[in-house]
């Protein structure tokens, strides 16, 4: 099982990390990614400051990754989160997971995806197009419910 | 004892870390907290509703009763929000 | 809605198709793919034959776009698919969502995968590496029940 | 009307496809694949398992009472595994 978990300010590239999970075991039938974006909600967004815990956040997605190893035979597990500024239309985050079959690589994605969100220690600040716009007091995003229903389903039952 | 401050938990108490001597009797989370904010307006500010406050010691998630003994970096942040 | 659906014997590029549902749409948020990769099961397998319905295999493929889109609120939805000859280690399919929310990608890309498997006229062909080896009369891959109770599942309850 | 198969129906059958004057009485899938067995043993064989044997009329699906009239191109294969 191939783990890499990164976190940087630089730009990934999805096909690249993608061939790290497949080149040489060709026992891998199922390659899925998921890449978060910056939107610029029509047009509101500037960029966004992307705020991390150095140490606990790496710490935090090994910790989610160890627990994605136990629930599904995963070859390959690829974690990217990028920090600093991000303009809308780039990347934020990226996700790679290599298995044989496709559930266990849609499943694993999502779980760590739903986990990374609340559990791993990065904040989001919000510069915005027109600074008369509405807006949190200082710009930081707000946790959402959405957020914690998402993993909540996680603990309550296994998905069939 | 390192304090770590992120987010707008940085911006309101106005630095990103610090260390302090913790005075006698202070012994959890919730003691700490209770402590900062007698230290100035900043930190009465940002520590002015709790529920949205998480504190982690030593990168470990903590909650209010956690004890502080032996650890050497608290830090206080807003609910996650990165992904 | 960008929409694109292609049967073809060629490889398939996962970044352009990507790039080609986000490039100049803001709102998209998160970008899920799915790449299906022709697995060698240890050394066994020389090669898959892909053959499928031409006419009806694209227009399975469209009535399933069709109600992905009426359950999820997509930007973009690609959908590539070879036929022919495919070597261990080759791309199969290709499904790539785009969203705002990560929920949606992530659904739609497996719901479509889920019903691709059991209703768009394809049959996989096995030619073995080693002709002494256990397999069936000619080769054909049999369908299996796991993809049954894969579509089952939407059917039965909506995911949450 | 023309009959196309596909994978081992294809195979069994010997032919991809095939136009055929459909005989009276013939009303149904079922009738069709009944009719089809009684050309030879090549049918027989491609049709002995009716339970593995998938019928679409025009390019839809059908079951084995699905009638026939009006249909022009009827296909017979496996299930599928694609993907």
């Amino acid at each position: 099982m191939i783990l890499k978990i990164c976190i940087q300010p630089d730009d990934f590239d999805t096909a690249i990390e993608c061939a790290r999970l497949t080149e040489g075991n060709k026992n891998v039938g199922a390659l899925v990614t998921f890449t978060g974006l910056c939107r610029d909600d029509d047009g509101r967004l500037a960029a966004l400051e992307l705020e991390h815990y150095p140490g606990m956040a790496e710490a935090e997605i090994q910790a989610i990754a160890e627990q994605v190893q136990v629930r599904w035979p995963l070859d390959g597990l690829t974690v990217i989160h990028r920090i600093g500024n991000i303009k809308p239309g780039e990347n934020i985050v990226l996700v790679v997971t290599a298995s044989r079959h496709r559930r266990a690589a849609f499943e694993a994605a999502e779980f760590l995806m739903d986990f990374l969100k609340t559990n791993a220690p990065f904040w989001k600040k919000e510069h915005l197009a027109d600074n008369s716009g509405a807006q949190s007091e200082t710009g930081w995003v707000s946790a959402n419910d959405a957020d914690d229903d998402a993993i909540a389903r996680w603990r309550t039952s296994k998905k069939t | 004892m390192k304090i770590i401050y992120f987010a707008w938990v940085r911006e309101r108490t106005g630095r990103s870390q610090e260390e302090v001597d913790l005075p006698a009797g202070i012994e959890t989370v919730a003691g700490l907290i209770g402590w900062l904010k007698t230290r100035g307006p900043e930190f009465e500010h940002a520590f002015e509703n709790e529920r949205f406050i998480r504190a982690a010691l030593d990168q470990q998630m903590a909650s209010n009763d956690t004890p502080l003994a032996g650890t050497s970096e608290v830090a206080f942040f807003p609910p996650m929000t990165g992904g």
